[in-house]
């Protein structure tokens, strides 16, 4: 241990000495001067410097080949200094940027405000050199100059060719099949045992005689989760007023509570049963996490009601709804886009309807076109995805064997980091 | 002024803590405390960060002024209409404004590191070798397994085919592996909170009681 | 003397739980508040004993790791505190720990927060690092070692902004000084010019939108620190190499804490760690052998799909 | 007007971020980074705005005696307590030599914060853990296949994670079996099923995006079709 702290106290040393001696370089500039001691090390090679590619401007990349005695050979450079200038053969004044050994390139960029500290305007030509830099700040070698290079700005970013594409696939895809589902064109989904679900304990409640509970958890009205959470609410209260059941729904945000109003109301209607609907069925409890639990578990315990529905955003409230729910003995059925709460629904409720299982269900049983055209599009888009998976990892995997060479750069279409 | 700081604490910690015995008054109160002391902080950083650093420092009091950031605090005071239900409409353009650009950044954003990098990354050589060309079997296994779960967890939630026959079974494969994954986050959940009270009992038993150095 | 009273109770309340499955089973389930008392006593107790248990180095920590020591000195490093206090104990240890790291190897650290917690936390953690012997060695200067740019609104797009220049969204550090007037930041225009980053994230915005904007739009290299329920997420881009490292709640402060060889506040907390997530875990079992014992007689209809 | 302009707005401001990820030269750069500003400062306001909604429902609340009020009062006196240390601290900082910042150590809003502030928060959320605890003993069950897959992964990373089931396989062997597992089901089936999720809500997010910008989606400015 004492050995192992002796060490980094050594590095500490070493290291701010390091640093010491780059910072008196920064505004160096002295010309090559060897003392004694530190002899210059070998100049950097293959200096190159390029527009930045791919951007807006004012940008220009420095690319060189360390120093042959950068970690190796004499092993005195410490670093390296990028100078600019306005014509090749100097005066080198413009630090624009020293870095740490090892380094290979360096982006010159600049604000795009005009006036700003340090500002590279475009096209206009400037020129590079850098110096590797030693412990001693007047020990230093140059490199050869390189230039003329200016920087603009792209009109398209190529790395991203393949992303455009795929954009503007998915854009058609979603127009066409949302305009299909407004004509009424028949739009499959598959059913969901979550749903199907539903019905059963409806009538389980209708032969208990206990109430049905249903919770938006703590969403707001704009909430995807939200929305679709009303299609289902208003599927459960039609089947509640047909088999004339109790309905509970403590709502946490006012402005849920009068939209559930409505769609509870409506459904009452539809079913043919006015008469029955209760305006005290939807209330609204508060808008503070632990007092709506205490509230809602104080409901569970006090009705007992047959089945609890959780459909909305939950966040840490579920395990503690779902937990006095089990309590209660009722049935549970949840869903939630909320992916770090779905293991409790899981865990402890019946049914859970997973992420878009949810949207999937309301698209379902709603059958509104917006929700039903968008899940269609990203099923087609889903699917393209699988297939293009699979070809993928087969054209890897076995091209070699298939004499398909060119199709190893496959997946490259997909990669969009360097 | 620490100590009195750390007793202040400590007294608030407790209170809240009554809750877990039975709701109360005392819990109500830290609560209220809790909801003060929050919007009265956001409320401090926001506005000398954001509304004095940058946009009074840049546009008003600056040598160069930077005169579109006015746009932004149009749009901000617009928000404000809110409060006033006549004239609250207004504050939908600046709501419009914000949802547009979230909706803008997402598009791409999105679907180039959830989507693309991560097919990427999944379209793989299964069989994963060594330096000297040997075949390191755990890496290849782990591979594959990465690949079938991706895989079938996308077909589960595909929902324009029934889940019957080979689909079917892929989509079970696919329910599986997405249980594995809710049970890793059941487990770092439950590392998370505990986390949280740890913090809690390290505070009042390290700062506030002394009992541990 | 603590250590020991500490033990004996833990013992004795590991004995009981059998007792609690004894009633469970009876049908007599305890109720809430004993549950609660054996979790909050299961946390407490550990705290006050002496006792480091042996802590294997995984490979998302190694190789986090195995990223930094490479970074020479002198090497500018954007450390984004994306927490609020309630994280603090899974993120800070990791914090302090960085920072030290970074002092000691003369890592220029540029701090910022998407969080508005973020820039007061990371102010605790410098603190923290500068009380460290080894690091008070040798000066360290805000302005020179480190700078706190401080907090700026507008999630994502802050780091959409600093992809074509730092100063649109951080014109000052948190003393006012403009963002020319540094000399840490000289130089540093953006992303282009910072050879790491590491963001310690609790949620949103955090390690993901960093990702997303930072890693794939501008290039960046990026390392995380995230809390344990964030962890999971990232796993993906761990694997993809988005990320190059990441430290998982107080797990991996521990263990990067031993990596890196110091002993703070993570490694301290993991024994209680231990013992919380074995309550846990008692609990479920207890809960779940009285199930099958008393068979399922509420729910015959349980079955997803 | 009340619909037009925001359904206008929403589409300008979402193509400008959306074409600029692809054509990164002026006008479209330039204006990404204005408007990228704008967003920053709008949501400032929208935090203020949050707070004086929250002193106006407060008011209210006191005014016709709603349930609960004399809280109201403690809201009240907490919040505009917050605002006034952070606004001494934050203006004789500004107006010091050299200047200083309100959230520095060692001033009284620092102190609200970490005393006060984080005090709370901590508080508030570590009684998740107890939550937790009481939920695994009630309600966490194996109750179908799913959920018992989902234990016992659940069991594994929970007891992997730190060295506690390492502990009882120690006394076999000295390598830590649970902790490698713990790490390897992270890594692979934790990140494929993470993986499948993400290229799921990926789709899901690029195609609730396309349909406000192309203004068919209209929930947020309040109205339906």
């Amino acid at each position: 241990m004492k050995n192992l702290f002796n060490m980094s106290r050594f590095k500490i040393v070493f290291t701010v000495c390091v640093l010491l001696s780059l910072y008196s370089f920064v505004n160096a500039q002295a010309p090559a001067v060897t003392t004694v001691g530190i002899t210059p090390p070998a100049p950097v090679t293959e200096l190159t410097a390029v527009d930045t590619d791919n951007d807006h401007g004012h940008s220009i990349t420095v690319k060189w080949t360390p120093s042959a005695d950068d970690g190796a050979g004499a092993n005195n450079v410490l670093g390296y200094r990028v100078m600019r200038s306005n014509s090749f053969e100097g005066p080198f004044n413009d630090t624009v940027g020293v870095v740490p050994l090892g380094s290979t390139n360096f982006e010159n960029s600049s604000s795009i405000e005009e006036g700003a500290e340090g500002f590279i305007p475009d096209n206009t030509d400037f020129y590079y050199r850098v110096d590797a830099l030693t412990g001693d700040s007047l020990v230093f070698s140059s490199s050869e100059v390189t230039g003329p290079v200016h920087s603009y700005g792209q009109w398209f970013n190529k790395g991203l060719i393949p992303v455009f594409f795929a954009v503007i696939i998915f854009t058609a895809l979603t127009v066409l099949f949302v305009s299909a589902a407004r004509k009424g064109k028949e739009l499959y989904v598959r059913p969901l045992a979550g749903i199907e679900a539903v019905d059963d304990a409806i009538g389980r409640a209708t032969e208990m005689g206990r109430p049905i509970l249903y919770v938006f958890g703590l969403g707001v009205a704009s909430d995807i989760a939200t929305i679709a959470s009303f299609t289902i609410l208003s599927r459960v209260a039609k089947r509640v007023a047909e088999y004339q059941t109790n309905l509970i729904v403590p709502c946490y945000d006012p402005i849920i509570m009068t939209v559930a109003q409505d769609i509870v109301k409506t459904a009452y209607m539809d079913a043919g049963r006015p008469n029955d609907y209760k305006e005290d069925a939807v209330f609204f409890i508060t808008q503070a996490q632990f007092a709506y639990v205490g509230a809602v578990n104080g409901i569970m315990i006090r009705e007992l009601p047959a089945t609890n529905i959780y459909m909305g955003k939950f966040y840490a409230e579920s395990l503690m709804l779902a937990e006095t729910g089990v309590v209660s003995g009722s049935i549970q059925i949840a869903g939630t886009d909320e992916i770090a709460q779905i293991p409790f629904f899981v865990v402890a409720c019946d049914y859970t309807l997973i992420g878009e299982e949810l949207f999937a269900a309301s698209a379902y049983l709603g059958r509104e076109p917006l929700l039903l055209g968008s899940l269609k599009a990203q099923d087609y888009a889903k699917a393209a995805v699988l297939v293009l998976a699979l070809l993928g990892i087969l054209a890897v995997n076995f091209s070699g064997d298939l004499g398909l060479t060119w199709l190893v750069n496959f997946k490259d279409w997909f990669k969009v980091i360097d | 002024m620490e100590t009195v700081g750390i007793w202040c604490g400590a007294i608030l910690t407790l209170a809240i803590f009554s809750f877990l015995y039975k709701d109360n008054p005392v819990y109500k109160a830290c609560e209220a405390i809790f909801i003060g002391v929050s919007a009265g902080y956001y409320a401090i950083v926001y506005f000398f960060d954001s509304i004095y650093k940058k946009f009074w420092l840049g546009a008003v009091t600056a040598d160069q002024p930077e005169e579109w950031l006015f746009g932004g605090a149009i749009l901000g005071v617009l928000f404000l209409t809110r409060l006033f239900p006549k004239i609250s409409w207004v504050a939908r353009w600046p709501l419009a404004f914000i949802v547009g650009a979230t909706a803008g950044l997402y598009m791409v954003n999105y679907f180039v590191t959830n989507a693309m990098n991560q097919v990427a990354s999944t379209i793989t050589d299964v069989i994963a070798r060594g330096d000297a060309g040997d075949i390191n079997w755990i890496q290849s296994f782990g591979t594959l397994v990465i690949l079938v779960g991706v895989i079938t967890g996308l077909m589960y939630f595909f929902f324009s085919k029934e889940h019957k026959g080979a689909f079917g079974g892929g989509a079970k494969v696919g329910i599986w592996f997405l249980m594995v994954t809710f049970g890793a986050s059941f487990g770092y959940t439950v590392m998370s909170r505990m986390s949280l009270l740890i913090g809690r009992m390290d505070f009042l038993l390290g700062d506030w009681l002394g009992l541990i150095n | 003397m603590l250590n020991t009273i500490a033990t004996v109770i833990l013992l004795l309340m590991g004995l009981s739980l059998i007792y609690v499955l004894y009633l469970t089973i009876k049908g007599r389930p305890v109720e809430r508040r004993i549950v609660f008392l054996y979790i909050g006593f299961g946390v407490m107790l550990p705290l006050l004993m002496k006792m480091t248990p042996p802590l294997p180095i995984t490979s998302d920590v190694q190789r986090l790791y195995d990223h930094i020591i490479t970074l020479p000195p002198g090497s500018k490093v954007l450390c984004a505190f994306d927490y609020d206090p309630p994280s603090a104990p899974e993120l800070h240890p990791m914090a302090v720990a960085f920072v030290k790291y970074a002092f000691k190897h003369n890592l220029k650290l540029i701090i910022m927060g998407l969080w508005p917690q973020g820039p007061q936390q990371a102010n605790m953690a410098i603190a923290a690092a500068l009380e460290d012997p080894a690091v008070a060695l040798f000066p360290h200067e805000q302005g020179v070692d480190w700078v706190n740019l401080g907090f700026q609104s507008g999630n994502e797009f802050v780091i959409l902004s600093m992809g074509s220049e730092f100063k649109r969204m951080f014109p000052r550090d948190t003393r006012l000084i403009p963002y020319d007037s540094i000399a840490l930041l000289k130089n540093v225009v953006n992303f282009s010019n910072i050879d790491f980053i590491m963001n310690f994230g609790a949620g949103y915005p955090g390690t993901k939108e960093w990702v997303q904007i930072g890693v794939d739009r501008f290039k960046a290299k990026l390392g995380a620190g995230n809390t344990a329920v964030q962890a999971t997420e990232v796993y993906p881009y761990l694997s993809s190499g988005q990320i190059v490292g990441l430290l998982g709640g107080m797990s991996g402060a521990a263990e990067f804490e031993k990596v890196l060889g110091e002993k703070g506040k993570a490694t301290t907390f993991l024994l209680a760690q231990m013992f919380g997530h074995a309550t846990v875990m008692a609990f479920v079992i207890i809960g779940n052998v009285a199930f099958l014992v008393l068979g399922r007689k509420k729910k015959d209809a349980a079955g997803n799909n | 007007m009340r619909r037009e302009v925001p359904i206008l707005i929403t589409s300008i401001a979402g193509l400008v971020f959306a074409v600029s990820y692809f054509i990164p030269h002026n006008p479209f750069g330039k204006a990404e980074s204005i408007f990228g500003d704008w967003v920053s400062i709008v949501q400032a306001f929208a935090i203020w705005l949050g707070v004086l909604n929250l002193l106006k429902v407060t008011l209210e609340k006191i005014f016709r005696k709603s349930e609960g009020w004399p809280f109201s009062y403690l809201i009240i006196i907490s919040l505009v307590g917050t605002i006034l240390v952070g606004f001494y601290d934050g203006f004789t900082g500004i107006y010091a030599i050299p200047q200083t910042s309100y959230s520095d150590p060692g001033t009284h809003f620092d102190w609200v914060y970490k005393y006060f502030y984080s005090a709370l928060t901590s508080t508030m959320f570590s009684m998740l853990a107890f939550f937790v605890g009481s939920a695994s003993y009630r309600a966490f069950r194996a109750r179908n296949v799913q959920a018992t897959l989902l234990l016992i992964s659940g069991f594994l990373v929970m007891g992997g994670r730190v060295p506690l089931l390492d502990r009882i396989s120690a006394l076999f062997t000295d390598s830590p079996i649970f902790s490698n597992l713990a790490n390897w089901i992270m890594n692979y089936p934790n990140a494929a099923g993470q993986r499948a999720i993400l290229i799921g809500i990926a789709l899901g997010i690029m195609s609730s995006s396309l349909r406000v910008i192309l203004g068919i989606e209209r929930s947020h400015i309040g109205g339906g079709n």
